[in-house]
């Protein structure tokens, strides 16, 4: 079988490895480079708890061949801990009680990131509609929904409540 | 386990169809592939290096790559049917990675997208080792949907009158497709000129439905001649039972969503 | 303690896992880094009801990356589940791995275990069962109809036996025959509901670790029920339960889909054959298609009923469909005895409770089990007596509601009420107008109102 | 298009506790040498938030801040047994042994601060800010770090607890059922108003409005949690969730969280509730079971309210959009 060498820059860190068969990048991200924050919910693509940003864009690891994003930029929630953006929605789902399991979290927190990059002001629809791609059995939604309009508001000046 | 291609031209790509027919699965945002025939393929084939993600615009027309995203879609195209049947694709990370010749060969009740572009009636283009050749999406899924080549580019032109898009779901948001109906109608003087009406969920390929069509041609766009469409749709369909709806529902609802969509058509 | 002294119980606090939860650093069973793991796959049936004539397992050992292939043969032991018998319920009628016959699509048959999971799923595909395929029964009520196909030899009659040979878990209280007599209404109805699934976020799971030396082993689980998991994989495989280890406590969800104790009794015999750390996660159409579903229950209802809205017998008989093997179905059919007939107190009431055997995938416990298909079919069927006798459907339960001390139909006294306050509690939040009597009522007092 | 809407509402109770009990669960509590206190258990933590409350009612119990009790569970060879995360039983048992072990512990810490303050222990209190100190008199006072430190470097005693609760089992007559099968009871009633698309068979649910009454409420934020996944959960048993969707035929189970249909977060309305404390005997600090129960109100509410919306008497769930259109058409038919 030929193989070939695959770059990353994940989480800002250049890796390499020589890859031949189909090859999940969820994989890559857990088992080879142990961000476990990268969860294997369903490996079907319907539950979002893979969800990483890839150049820029929201995607499914778990349905993403890692051969075909050589050269890409990934980040994972752990990579999005480094920055001082994710830190507003992290305060704001401990405070809004946004997680109970906490297994679907890695994934709703990329998804939102990703969600508020492009757009930061999103209204309660935008929200829902942003959250469609990741299940969570616990919460009801409600308290995530909470989370994100506290750090709307917040970023928008007014109150967090 | 799969061995993972992916070729460099358009050239080499239709060369690795030719060599290894069957055996080989093709992904381009993997949302179905990765989940359905990659896993069990011999050969997998990667095309997002290829570049078929181009959205080109003409005479009110447009040609799309088959890599274009449903998140492309929605934010490039000026066809609101078009965007609302991509925004009904899964979640945003979806959107993001789904593709539109993806959309074509997935399995039903997927394949929301390609029932817009067949009322749009549409054409798709595949690249073979001989060369390229186009026929239009009607016969393409007519003709059992088999891929002849590798597909590069789906052309359609400006809709030829109202085009409306319903999806009937289980949930707002990402849900699963009950049916999906896109109608197009051209008024001529109070009468239908042209009608094109497609179907979601209503068989194993999204399908035209000519019968509908026949009954709104001629005829002014009512309460009668939609009656007589949506009844034709429920007869002439054949839907499937799964987890989500069963033969019966879809029957129904095709008559339904189809009603409303002409409604919606008629009152402008 | 007086409630009004408390300082620390009572108050909000931060739930103490979401720091790591919102950082993705929370970790569960599978986040634990383990050198050379196995993998485990199994082989399932492709019938709901088989005879098993030749099980194949030699391409399946051949195959790539395998190192150990375990069918029932391999099993160790008593080879059966017998979940309560921590609580003395129920023989052991299933088998960790099948043999003779196949009872229901997607049962355990042969598990592969391999140096990756592809492999392991490779291999599996490679087993060659034979079968010679039987009539299955998937409806209750024609799985209790004579010559119907038997499930399993150990209910001939495809229903389980309760203690003293009782067809059902029952109450008898009072005389409802008698009561329907003098009733003023009859109010009957049958309810039904489907099997459903828990869907926890995380699947099923575990990573068993020998740790060498004495032959210990760690059990790295997702289990709602650590030292029950323990004592059961024990018992199973007939080693000491000094030998076992159990870690967990930090599950991505459960709702009653964690206490199959599917995965930890094979995993665990996988890792003392192989020597090696073996895992074994449940893919999620196995978590939707083989790991215990909430049952389906057929609840029938027949109240006697006063035109002064006083329910004075109820007559219950309930069907549990528990799929093709017991796990902890008689458990939730005598729960649901103790729950019916619900938040009100009736002088006659008259329960059966049967769980059913059919070609099924087996249910079990699922959050309000027992319960959940109870409220569900009284709280219709109390819309549908107010609605005969032509009564308020608040006042209707209001008046029925129990109060501290009634007797309950198991007869224990009714202690810690609260269904009258918080009947009111909702009226008021919805705006329902009650007249002043129904708001006096008290659960303390039933003169009250 | 036509759109109808009804009204429903369902009264619950919940038992709380494994029926019949038999089912224990234990706790250990010691203290460290600088004053923390670790409360050992075997307990699983499913999300709903054990390890909080267990903290709170420990560091209640001791009298202690609750920041230096540290909840250490989840291994059978160090946590003393759990029966297990089920049953709606782990705040009641295991609140309740771990009331029994840190009441053990403070016994043992006054003991230790009496000593090194030369008074008898029933002139002692907490101040729940990691001191102990003389009734009435606040000066004389020793932390309880300083008592830890003592009782190990000092006077080399323990400063620990144990705890057990066990609901003793009541077996169930056979031919009655008498029997005493649960340690108490919570309750809960939920109004839900829903819109029903009458072409299409669609259920939208608008709102939930509920009261539930749950006795002491070691925690409210985490009983409201429950309480809106419950809701939740409730609503989509109602109207979509099964694996056997065309039961009792098992054709056509989903194997994905695409064909096993749940509501969204678009789909979830708001949630109103009141919450009621009406103390359990026998729970710690009063506490019942709750995160069962929460699920089951919608659900009846939830078909009273569509019943009352078509005129129709659906008895089945879930209640999906074919079910309403069956359910409608039986009425049209029976009108005619």
């Amino acid at each position: 079988m030929a193989s070939r060498i695959v770059s990353l820059k994940v989480n800002g860190q250049n890796e390499e490895f020589i890859v031949g068969a189909l090859t999940s990048l969820q994989d890559i991200l857990r088992d080879t480079l142990n961000y476990t924050s990268v969860k294997e919910g369903c490996r079907q693509g319907g539950c979002g708890s893979c969800s990483v940003i890839i150049d820029g864009e929201l995607r499914l690891s778990c349905l993403t061949p890692v051969q075909e994003v050589d050269g890409s930029e990934v980040t994972t929630l752990e990579g999005l801990n480094q920055s001082n953006s994710i830190a507003a929605l992290q305060q704001q789902f401990i405070d809004k009680y946004a997680a109970q399991c906490g297994f679907c979290t890695p994934g709703m927190m990329v998804a939102i990131q990703a969600l508020l990059d492009r757009n930061p002001n999103p209204s309660r629809d935008e929200i829902t509609e942003g959250l469609a791609g990741n299940i969570c059995r616990c919460t009801g939604y409600l308290p995530i929904i909470k989370a994100v309009e506290g750090v709307v508001a917040e970023m928008s000046g007014a109150s967090g409540d | 386990m799969a061995e993972y291609l992916q070729p460099g031209s358009l050239e080499e790509a239709a060369g690795m169809i030719a060599s290894h027919g069957s055996s080989l699965a093709i992904v381009a945002g993997g949302t179905s592939a990765m989940r359905y025939s990659a896993p069990q393929a011999e050969h997998v084939m990667g095309v997002r290096g290829l570049g078929m993600n181009k959205i080109e615009h003409f005479s009110g027309g447009l040609s799309l790559g088959s890599g274009v995203t449903m998140s492309q879609i929605r934010e490039s195209l000026p066809i609101p049917a078009l965007q609302e049947a991509a925004r009904g694709v899964g979640g945003p990370a979806v959107q993001n990675m789904a593709t539109i010749g993806g959309n074509i060969f997935a399995r039903q009740p997927y394949g929301d997208v390609a029932v817009v572009l067949l009322a749009l009636d549409a054409t798709v283009t595949f690249s073979t080792v001989n060369g390229e050749h186009t026929k239009k999406l009607e016969d393409f899924y007519a003709s059992g949907a088999q891929a002849d080549g590798l597909l590069t580019r789906i052309d359609c032109a400006a809709p030829g009158g109202e085009l409306v898009y319903l999806k009937c779901g289980r949930r707002r948001f990402n849900s699963p497709t009950v049916i999906a109906v896109a109608a197009c109608v051209g008024l001529d003087n109070g009468k239908v000129g042209n009608a094109c009406i497609a179907l979601g969920g209503a068989g194993k390929h999204p399908t035209r439905c000519a019968a509908a069509e026949k009954a709104l041609i001629g005829e002014a766009l009512g309460v009668a001649s939609i009656r007589a469409a949506a009844d034709q749709a429920a007869g002439a369909c054949s839907p499937g039972t799964d987890s989500v709806a069963s033969e019966w529902y879809r029957r129904r609802m095709i008559a339904t969503y189809l009603t409303r969509a002409l409604q919606q058509i008629a009152a402008g | 303690m007086a409630i009004k002294d408390l300082k620390i119980v009572g108050q909000p606090v931060k739930l103490r896992d979401l720091d790591t939860h919102v950082t993705g650093e929370t970790v569960y069973y599978e986040d634990i880094r383990v050198p050379r793991m196995l993998h485990l796959k199994m082989h399932r049936s492709i019938y709901p009801h088989a005879k098993i004539l030749n099980i194949d397992t030699s391409e399946a050992k051949s195959s790539a990356g395998v190192v150990c292939v375990l069918t029932h043969e391999d099993l160790p032991g008593k080879k059966k589940y017998n979940g309560l018998a921590g609580v003395g319920v129920g023989p052991e009628d299933e088998s960790v791995l099948a043999f003779e016959k196949v009872r229901w699509k997607g049962e355990s048959v042969v598990a592969v275990i391999a140096e990756t999971p592809k492999q392991a799923e490779a291999a599996a595909a490679k087993v060659k069962v034979d079968y010679e395929e039987l009539p299955a029964v998937f409806d209750i009520m024609e799985a209790l109809k004579d010559g119907a196909p038997v499930v399993t030899d150990h209910w001939p009659n495809n229903h389980y036996i309760f203690p003293d040979n009782h067809r059902a878990a029952q109450v008898r209280y009072g005389d409802v025959e008698k009561a329907f007599a003098e009733a003023d209404h009859i109010v009957e109805d049958v309810y039904q509901t489907q099997p459903i699934e828990q869907a926890p976020l995380e699947t099923n799971g575990c990573i068993a670790v020998p740790e060498g030396g004495d032959g210990r082993i760690t059990v790295y689980s997702n289990t709602q029920g650590l030292q029950f998991s323990l004592d059961v994989t024990a018992d199973i495989l007939g080693v000491p339960t000094s030998k076992l280890r159990f870690i967990g406590g930090t599950v991505g969800g459960g709702f009653g889909g964690k206490v199959d104790l599917q995965p930890e009794p094979i995993t665990t015999l996988a890792a003392m054959r192989t020597g090696r750390p073996v895992k074994f996660k449940y893919t999620r159409e196995e978590e939707m298609r083989v790991s215990s579903s909430r049952s389906a229950w057929r609840v029938e209802i027949k109240d006697g009923v006063m035109n002064d809205g006083r329910i004075i017998a109820r007559k219950i008989t309930t069907y549990q469909d528990s799929g093709a093997y017991l796990r902890f179905s008689s458990y939730g059919g005598m729960k649901h005895c103790g729950h019916m007939p619900g938040p009100y107190t009736i002088p006659n009431v008259w329960i059966d409770s049967i769980v059913v055997f059919t070609n099924r995938t087996p249910s079990n416990a699922m959050r309000g089990f027992g319960v959940m298909a109870g409220s569900f079919a009284l709280e219709v069927q109390m819309d549908k007596v107010a609605e005969t006798i032509g009564m308020d459907p608040w006042e209707l339960r209001l008046i029925n509601a129990y109060r501290e001390g009634d007797m309950k139909s198991h007869q224990k006294e009714v202690e810690d009420a609260g269904m009258v306050e918080t009947i009111l509690a909702a009226a008021k939040l919805a705006g329902k107008q009650l007249p002043e009597e129904f708001q006096k009522m008290s659960s303390l007092d039933r003169k009250a109102g | 298009m036509s759109k109808l809407r009804g009204t429903g509402f369902a009264a619950v109770n919940y038992p709380t506790g494994m029926h019949l009990g038999g089912d224990p669960t234990q706790s250990l509590v010691h203290a460290t040498t600088s004053g923390n206190f670790v409360v050992t258990m075997s307990s699983v933590d499913l999300g709903q938030g054990l390890k909080t409350i267990l903290a709170q009612i420990a560091a209640e119990t001791l009298g202690v801040p609750l920041d230096t009790v540290i909840v250490d569970t989840g291994d059978t060879d160090t946590g003393p047994h759990c029966t297990g995360t089920f049953a709606s039983r782990t705040t009641h048992r295991a609140g309740n042994a771990v009331i029994m072990a840190a009441a053990e512990a403070r016994q043992a810490m006054l003991e230790v601060a009496a000593e090194k303050l030369e008074v008898s222990v029933e002139d002692l209190e907490t101040d729940g800010q990691g001191n102990i100190h003389v009734k009435g008199v606040e000066e004389k006072a020793i932390s309880v770090a300083e008592t830890a430190g003592a009782a190990h470097f000092e006077l080399g005693k323990t400063i620990s607890g144990r705890g057990i609760f066990l609901k003793t089992p009541s077996p169930m007559d056979p031919e009655t059922g008498e029997s005493d099968p649960d340690s108490t009871q919570a309750h809960a009633c939920t109004v839900a108003e829903v819109e029903v698309d009458t072409e299409t068979g669609n259920v939208e649910v608008l709102g939930f409005k509920s009261a539930y009454e749950v006795g002491q409420q070691v925690n409210p934020a985490l009983v409201k949690g429950q309480i809106v996944g419950g809701a939740w959960m409730g609503m989509g048993h109602a109207l979509q969730e099964t694996t056997a969707p065309y039961y009792p035929a098992i054709d056509h189970a989903p194997g994905d969280f695409q064909s096993y249909v749940m509501p969204g977060a678009a789909d979830m309305p708001s949630v109103e509730c009141e919450v009621l404390e009406i103390a359990s005997r026998n729970g710690p600090f009063g506490a019942k079971g709750v995160g069962e129960m929460v699920t089951n109100s919608p659900i009846p509410a939830i078909v009273n309210a569509i019943n009352n919306a078509l005129g129709v008497r659906i008895t089945r769930i879930p209640v999906t959009p074919e079910v309403v259109l069956r359910a409608l058409d039986e009425k049209a038919a029976n009108a005619t």
